[in-house]
């Protein structure tokens, strides 16, 4: 037990690698489909117990530091000198927030998967792509090195670009993969180039050793910049959000909520940048004015597309947009204000709060309507409104889970999407009220487009070409099952979530020093 | 637990949904000392188009790019001015990460 | 005119990183160095490796390394994904 | 001035990131596309194995080295993950290439592009 | 299908390669190079192959199921090593002072030991073997599907 505390930060990500590489021997040695099968959820089961322990550790005793290769874990400088020469993984609350998300979810994913994926060649890639994956996603969250960060960034880009263009007997499936590889490698790219302009001038790629050493030169400018427009095209911020529609139309079922995961870790990164690289040393007003500007572009121009469109998935790809401006807003609005004490004791730590609080709602409820669209694209085999109609009749726990999603999305109490908001909209209207009005009329906007999609697709007469079409098969069910028991619980007991998860990532991001210290030891 | 406290303003589910259980509950006492003599299936119920004949049920359905179609006819123009970026074109959106790129450092090296 | 936009924020940009190359230091003498002179000085001591460049990449900076393994599995992982056969009929497109 | 003639690698560095988003932006062939890519990833490790050289220094390996100073060891780690990395990218981007071409009978982006809007 | 002369040639280089590529993967802790220069250099013979004979000579010889299996051992066998050392911390270079590649050289240039270097020569091992299978199988599939064949499933 003791072991497992200690080794408990490498051990949830080395076990999913080390699941992806024995994955294909288990396919095809004689254990066949059903083995591997059993050996991911076996996996997924014990890395969610040591997620558990983990979040568990690091809410009671504080930032977990794990240094690789150190005799001891905790011994992040060599002895005499001030600078980490090793690789250090430092988890706080923002992090094990992170890890808590991704985990949900890719659980949720691989059971629905599970019988998804039936009758399809290649499953033994597809799950170990999976694995790998997840594994990127949490070494995102866990890392404390820029350079590690970039290494787990690749991870997710790739694995991420084969998952969606994993249909490839259509054309549409490989070119979205084709575009989020290629907007992947490019920013990461540029997040190596800013990462080295950093080792340039202080000769270390540790993260609290940066803003340890940070002076803030007219070279970190040009990589501040680099790194948040990085940052922003992976998150898919107006305008750099145009390749996700195509990517998350494309990807298969179990695959779209991690993709969605992915660009939320990328989200993670930036405010990881922008708040505890960054933050010690620059007055935050103008880049936390910039993420402002795209949150409140993101939610307009993404929602009003969105009314529009007539694919299902291409309609919940653009709301997936329009949300994450929530979340951008939310946080803008703390980090424009982060070096005024009394205005972020005011309302900046509600708006912290409320931006935070919508990542983790909005990735459950999102997850659940898109795979409620794909458990309709399984049964009859199109995305296009227009062609649907009184499905509701034949597909009744689906049509369920749709109304629970689209209730949580559009911000109806009592479902979760409402309490973030509701955080959003009090501390944003102190802010400045303008933005507070834009964004409750595009919760409003959001409510019309998934009630026309609800009546188009779920409501009216049985359609003579679905008259035969049944319910999806169980595993699907229980998949979805898991993200409404998600959204229902968060929605009847936030003030529990807020104190209990939220509440340690935002004092995580607000408090950088705490985070400089458990690698650089003294006060700075 | 249930309660998120802001300070200033406070949102509790519980009790809005035991006001929503209420509210429903005298709703349907209402209903109930409605019209007893409505019947469904019968004349009442049926559609009357001026005696022509009414189309089936599939062909009632409404499709959903016919839906909120005002909506879409009032703002073409920002419609129209909205679908211009959306070119689909990966080279364009290579464009756009290098044009935010530039603005940002801009602002980033403008603002000090 | 799109070409001309273009064209102008990518000279800015190229702009600003051609300016920001010639504030590093000057080449030849980077400074400072101290996490390498450290790995220089105690590589062979605490890996028992000549190449400093080996211990870096397997020792000291290990985990990148099991990352870098991890991204070829992944890309090869991906490319067999995408040229498998589609005997076994899939869901219909 | 004499700036320019000590940075130089950086310099030639930036110009070829430059250049490569310029092919990245303005060619529309996909394997042009991809060739602007590696071109980028060139110039960032030509830039990084550059930030580590020492005026006549070693290569940081000490079987039978001369005397003197040695180049910084990390720098060229990070380029061996780099390039190993831009190595994986290229291979799955050619893949999905070939297979836009089955599908579409062309490599232009916008011949070759199915979903807008 | 290249001419007898080239196919002949071939047959006789590959030999060399691979004991060059094996060199420079066993020598990575004492000299340059290591698990990735030397898989590189091996898959480089491969390729070689490839142009000489066409794809489906090769694919006699190669096939996907021992490519997947070298690929997926090599790498299970890179964590492995990284997992041995939990005793103490992930990654700790536990080899360092035992039996099996645990001298220490002498400080400062030195002829170079071959057993040195604790388990960086076995993760070089590990992951020139991964190299060898990872490079080889996306050429030679790339290769097959660009005629329009298929690697068995």
């Amino acid at each position: 037990m003791d072991f497992l505390v200690t080794h408990s930060p490498i051990l949830i990500v080395a076990l999913p690698l080390v699941a992806a590489f024995a994955i294909p021997l288990i396919s095809i040695s004689r254990a066949g489909d059903r083995g591997r099968n059993i050996f991911s959820l076996v996996i997924f089961g014990l890395i969610s117990f040591l997620v558990a322990i983990l979040a568990k550790n690091v809410h009671t005793v504080g930032i977990r530091v794990y240094t690789f290769g150190a005799t001891v874990p905790e011994l992040t400088l060599p002895h005499g000198y001030m600078v980490p020469v090793r690789i250090i993984f430092e988890v706080d609350g923002m992090s094990i927030f992170m890890g808590l998300i991704v985990t949900t979810v890719a659980l949720a994913s691989l059971i629905y998967s599970l019988h998804f994926m039936k009758s399809q060649t290649g499953q033994a890639r597809f799950y170990s792509l999976m694995m790998l994956l997840y594994a990127a996603m949490m070494g995102l969250a866990f890392t404390g090195d820029m350079f590690n960060m970039f290494v787990f960034l690749e991870i997710a880009s790739i694995a991420g670009a084969g998952l969606a263009a994993y249909r490839t007997n259509m054309a549409d499936a490989v070119e979205g993969g084709f575009k989020y590889i290629v907007i992947s490698a490019i920013s990461a790219l540029l997040v190596l180039f800013a990462i080295g302009i950093l080792y340039a001038q202080y000769n270390v790629l540790n993260i609290a050793a940066l803003a340890y050493y940070m002076q803030y030169t007219s070279l970190d400018m040009i990589a501040l910049g680099l790194l948040a427009g990085a940052f922003v095209i992976k998150l898919a911020g107006v305008p750099l959000h145009m390749w996700a529609p195509d990517t998350y139309t494309v990807a298969p079922a179990g695959t779209t909520p991690m993709i969605l995961a992915a660009s939320y870790t990328s989200m993670y990164a930036l405010y990881r940048v922008t708040f505890t690289l960054y933050g010690g040393q620059i007055n935050t007003t103008a880049i936390g004015w910039i993420v402002i500007i795209v949150g409140v572009l993101s939610m307009f121009v993404g929602v009003m597309m969105a009314v529009h469109q007539t694919d299902i998935k291409r309609m919940m790809a653009y709301h997936a947009i329009s949300q994450g401006g929530y979340m951008l807003l939310g946080v803008g609005v703390g980090l424009a204000v982060l070096t005024d004490p009394v205005a972020l004791a005011n309302y900046g730590r509600d708006a912290i709060n409320g931006g935070i609080f919508h990542i983790i709602n909005h990735v459950f409820y999102k997850a659940l309507l898109f795979m409620t669209a794909e458990a309709i694209f399984f049964r009859i085999g199109t995305r296009d409104t227009n062609k649907m109609g009184g499905l509701a009749r034949n597909m009744k726990w689906t049509a369920a889970f749709y109304v629970i999603g689209a209730l949580a999305i559009s911000g109806i109490p009592p479902f979760n999407g409402f309490a973030s908001k509701l955080l959003i909209y009090e501390a944003v209207l102190k802010f400045n009220p303008i933005l507070s009005v834009i964004a409750m009329f595009v919760s409003l906007v959001t409510l019309a487009s998934f009630a026309k999609v609800f009546y188009a697709a779920f409501t009216g007469p049985e359609m003579p070409a679905y008259k035969e079409v049944k319910e999806v098969p169980k595993s699907m069910i229980i998949g979805m099952a898991i993200l409404a028991t998600c959204v229902i619980f968060f929605g009847l007991f936030p003030g529990l979530v807020v104190n209990t998860i939220v509440a340690p990532a935002t004092n995580a991001l607000i408090n950088h020093e705490l985070y400089i210290n458990a690698v650089m030891g003294a006060v700075p | 637990m249930s309660v998120v406290d802001y300070g200033y303003a406070v949102w509790a589910p519980l009790i809005w949904i035991i006001a929503l259980v209420v509210i429903g509950i005298m709703v349907l006492i209402w209903r109930s000392r409605g019209q007893k003599s409505y019947k469904k299936g019968t004349a009442q119920t049926d559609i009357f188009l001026s005696g022509t004949k009414v189309p089936s049920e599939e062909q009632r359905h409404v499709k959903s790019e016919n839906i909120y179609w005002g909506f879409f006819e009032s703002l073409k123009g920002l419609y129209r001015a909205m679908m211009k970026p959306h070119t689909g074109i990966v080279n364009d959106y290579l464009l756009w990460f290098v044009a935010i790129l530039a603005i940002t450092i801009l602002i980033l090296v403008l603002a000090g | 005119m799109r070409q001309v936009v273009g064209l102008i924020l990518l000279l800015v940009l190229v702009a600003f990183l051609v300016s920001g190359m010639l504030l590093i230091h000057p080449f030849g003498d980077p400074s400072p160095s101290d996490m390498d002179d450290y790995i220089i000085e105690n590589a062979q001591e605490e890996t028992g490796s000549n190449s400093v460049v080996a211990s870096v990449v397997f020792d000291y900076r290990g985990l990148d390394t099991l990352g870098e393994a991890t991204i070829l599995f992944t890309a090869v992982t991906g490319v067999l994904l995408l040229v498998r056969t589609l005997k076994r009929k899939e869901e219909s497109s | 001035m004499e700036h320019v003639a000590h940075n130089f690698p950086f310099l030639a560095s930036a110009l070829l990131m430059g250049i490569s988003f310029y092919i990245v932006i303005f060619r529309k062939n996909l394997i042009k596309l991809i060739m602007g890519i590696g071109m980028l990833s060139s110039g960032v490790n030509l830039f990084i194995v550059a930030l580590g050289y020492r005026t006549g220094g070693n290569a940081p390996i000490y079987t039978d080295v001369p005397e003197g100073p040695m180049v910084l060891s990390v720098p060229q780690a990070l380029t061996l993950t780099s390039i190993v990395i831009n190595v994986a990218v290229l291979a799955l981007m050619l893949t999905m290439v070939v297979h836009i071409y089955r599908h579409t009978g062309d490599i232009d982006s916008e011949k070759s592009r199915k979903l807008k809007g | 299908m290249l001419s007898k002369i080239v196919r002949t040639v071939a047959n006789q280089l590959i030999l060399f390669i691979l004991v060059f590529g094996l060199y420079v993967i066993a020598h990575g802790h004492l000299t340059p190079g290591g698990g990735f220069q030397g898989g590189a250099v091996v898959v480089s013979g491969v390729v070689m192959l490839l142009v000489a004979f066409n794809s489906q000579e090769l694919k006699k010889s190669l096939r996907e199921r021992l490519l997947t299996i070298m690929e997926s051992t090599g790498a299970l066998i890179f964590a492995a090593l990284g997992f041995a050392g939990l005793g103490t911390v992930f990654f700790y270079n536990f080899l360092v002072g035992s039996p099996i590649f645990g001298r220490i050289p002498e400080p400062g240039p030195n002829p170079g030991d071959f057993w040195t270097g604790g388990f960086i020569p076995l993760m070089n091992f590990a992951v020139g073997i991964k190299v060898i299978a990872g490079l080889s199988a996306v050429i030679l599939a790339i290769a097959l599907f660009a005629n329009g064949e298929e690697m068995e499933e």
